[in-house]
């Protein structure tokens, strides 16, 4: 069976260490922070210019001047500094941050990713997308393997508006958990209950396919 | 004002000068940390053809939103803009002009037009439609594409406390583009929560130093929330 | 180590992989901030063939003048070296080479480095010896060449008080070139008066943020002054 | 008679104006701080990331992390802040300093300025000399009209390594005060004593004479 949204944060969270510094993006990427294994400590980024980003305030904490990237009111955990967006940036562009978790559109065989622009609906921006797409070295990339139609999201070459080129090695998707190089998908783990033959069905791009490919296990 | 002393007192001293068709910088994350005050001056002024550089556009009736119902923005430099519908409205009517700009390279074109560097390389957009145009070039086997600063005409930025000489610390996360913002106007204005005299704020600990700062005035800040996140006490 | 902390206890550990032929990145201005033990520790262990970037060599018997005695700098890449008749002695000789580079563009160097930018353009050095192989262009009507980031295999910086995170403030001018130089390196190695636990420090205040630290490390200073300048009491 | 170098110091002094912002090199240039006219008020920069600068301390003020770009012991004036090195660079570069004062080797008619290397003698470095001349729009050279051989200093075309090119147009030296524009240097004020044709002889570089030159009043 698919995955949930809240099996495949927990099954990105597996891809933690200890000691990470860590950027997450809306939606599914966000539900990471709630499965950091025991004992592991890790700490947000949040691009508007804080690292350590706490829980959400009470109602007391509640402060305008205190909100994440997706501009939701936050708080600070214990060790966290705040600095400039150009400071955030700075270290986002120059791979400081460990592990970079975000959503898309698709994704391609050549590691390019479009995440931010649906041409024909309201152009809305990348925001940071593209700098920590740029930026990272460790980016895990996380969506549903198809869309509502059945339409693969993992491509020979992407459709969208490009937010990166040739820069994501690793997407996790409500089906499986694959590699990218070599110019093709390399299927490493598949969700309980799904055959490889629905992953091979839906996965647009080349994909290669192991001997044995593990089921995950929750 | 004589020697360092930086503070105006009204509004209209404060965007004195600002004309039709100028490029403005603004400081803001979303509306956090916006120049709501300085905002609603050039709102009041009616100053038309502007170009506004700035991370956000506002939402509706706060931030640099309540700019687009006269129509006088001309043009957005900004990396998301997706919270307003007039802004919607204006820019598919063709009425607005939009220039989407990664974020972390927006804030390093604002550092950059303050810090006397014309352009610099960065990978941030190599292979997508913000590339086009763009030069490429090949450092250490990677091809990156050469961004150009923005200068201001104007700067509009907000802080939390600075001294009368302009020496300015932000609160939390209300720092965000403010500091870059500071540094990249030919005028700097500066709008804060509290006045203090110089020599009591650390030296160490300045976020933006008074020479950025031409005119700094006090104001009272409304400072909505976008985004209301709590969790049970 | 666990989680966040950064804290080493030898200098052994701090310095550990240091190799013959790395380049290292410092932090200080003359003698002032300059991280003295950890550079007494890479003359500990006599590790050769060093590309040192620092803005200045230390003086006699102080900083990075002592890594001259037993000749393992290669190459010095710096603003300002004048002040060490042994360097004067092996640059005369041809053991010591030096890529003069000026304060502004070293200290925009070093920064672009752990920002990922690998070059900018500065008008500074324009139409000097400095300019020459290096990129021209003209931006707005003024001409401007390219100088490449300079990204290092270990840096080495000193703060006064660190928290266990790493994260740092500087005390003073003693700040200078130690926050870019935080960033600059693959391993920063950070030594300070004192460490503190996380939370002790204002999150608004952090001048290095524990995210470029990997190693932390309290020493003892002797912060020896070059030019005692006083005037009457 | 040559002014002596107090006398630059006051010539210098008069070109401030209330609320600038200055960066003074090593030697002449620092005594203009002792100069500041009556009621003025200016800050002082120094590039190693201190922007007001005060007096030297005194024997019990005296801190070995306080120094100026001098390496000399300073305290902080009122109002002052302290950053880094590429922030102070920044300042510097971006033209925020509203005037420069430093001393030169040799000038010439095309406001190019060597300062900081003479070949044979030892390299020491520009340390900040090309980013201040390269960022400052207001700059005034001060040097001697003319070096102890009687050479001129002020030249047609520089003949020691430049620090910058076509960026002076001040030049303060013992004799006088000169303009520079247009490919020439314009003589503005003349040295209490000292003949238009002693200056003459000692320019070598194209130099316009006005029917008046004013003497300098101290």
């Amino acid at each position: 069976m698919a995955l949930s949204r809240d099996q495949m944060a927990i099954r990105i969270a597996r891809e933690l260490q200890d000691g990470y510094y860590v950027n997450l993006g809306i939606g599914i990427p966000t539900l990471v922070a709630n499965h950091v294994p025991e004992g592991m400590e890790v700490m947000l980024q949040s691009e508007n210019g804080l690292l350590g980003m706490g829980p959400y305030p009470t109602e007391d904490e509640v402060d305008a001047d205190l909100i994440n990237a997706g501009k939701q009111t936050v708080t600070t955990a214990k060790g966290a500094s705040i600095f400039s967006s150009a400071e955030s940036f700075a270290m986002i562009r120059g791979g400081h941050v460990d592990l970079t978790v975000l959503g898309a559109f698709e994704v391609d065989a050549q590691g390019s990713i479009a995440s931010w622009m649906i041409p024909g609906k309201l152009i809305k921006g990348m925001g940071g997308a593209m700098d920590l797409v740029a930026g990272a070295d460790n980016i895990i990339v996380t969506m549903t393997h198809a869309d509502k139609y059945g339409n693969s999201k993992l491509l020979p070459e992407c459709t969208l508006p490009l937010t990166g080129a040739g820069c994501i090695k690793q997407v996790l998707t409500d089906l499986a958990y694959l590699e990218i190089y070599d110019g093709k998908f390399h299927l490493v783990e598949r969700a309980p209950g799904v055959s490889v033959e629905e992953i091979i069905e839906k996965t647009a791009g080349e994909l290669v396919v192991p001997d044995h490919v593990p089921e995950m296990e929750f | 004002m004589a020697g360092f002393d930086k503070v105006v007192n009204t509004y209209e001293e404060a965007m004195a000068g600002l004309e039709d068709g100028m490029t403005v910088i603004s400081g803001g994350f979303g509306i956090c940390g916006i120049p709501e005050n300085l905002i609603k001056e050039i709102k009041k002024m009616g100053t038309k053809e502007l170009t506004i550089v700035s991370n956000n556009c506002g939402c509706d009736g706060l931030g640099l939103g309540i700019l687009l119902d006269d129509r006088q923005i001309k043009k957005m430099v900004s990396s998301y803009v997706g919270e307003n519908k007039l802004f919607e409205e204006q820019l598919l009517s063709g009425v607005l002009e939009v220039e989407l700009t990664p974020q972390g390279t927006l804030a390093e074109k604002m550092r950059a037009a303050g810090a006397g560097i014309p352009a610099f390389y960065t990978a941030t957009g190599y292979g997508t439609d913000i590339a086009k145009g763009k030069d490429v070039r090949e450092f250490n086997g990677r091809k990156y594409i050469l961004e150009e600063s923005i200068p201001g005409d104007f700067a509009i930025v907000k802080a939390w406390k600075a001294d009368r000489y302009g020496n300015a610390i932000y609160r939390h996360t209300a720092q965000n583009f403010n500091p870059m913002a500071a540094t990249a106007g030919k005028i700097t204005v500066m709008e804060v929560e509290e006045i203090v005299e110089p020599g009591e704020l650390d030296p160490a600990q300045i976020h933006t130093p008074g020479i950025y700062v031409d005119r700094l005035i006090q104001g009272t800040f409304e400072k909505r929330i976008e985004i209301r996140t709590v969790r049970e006490g």
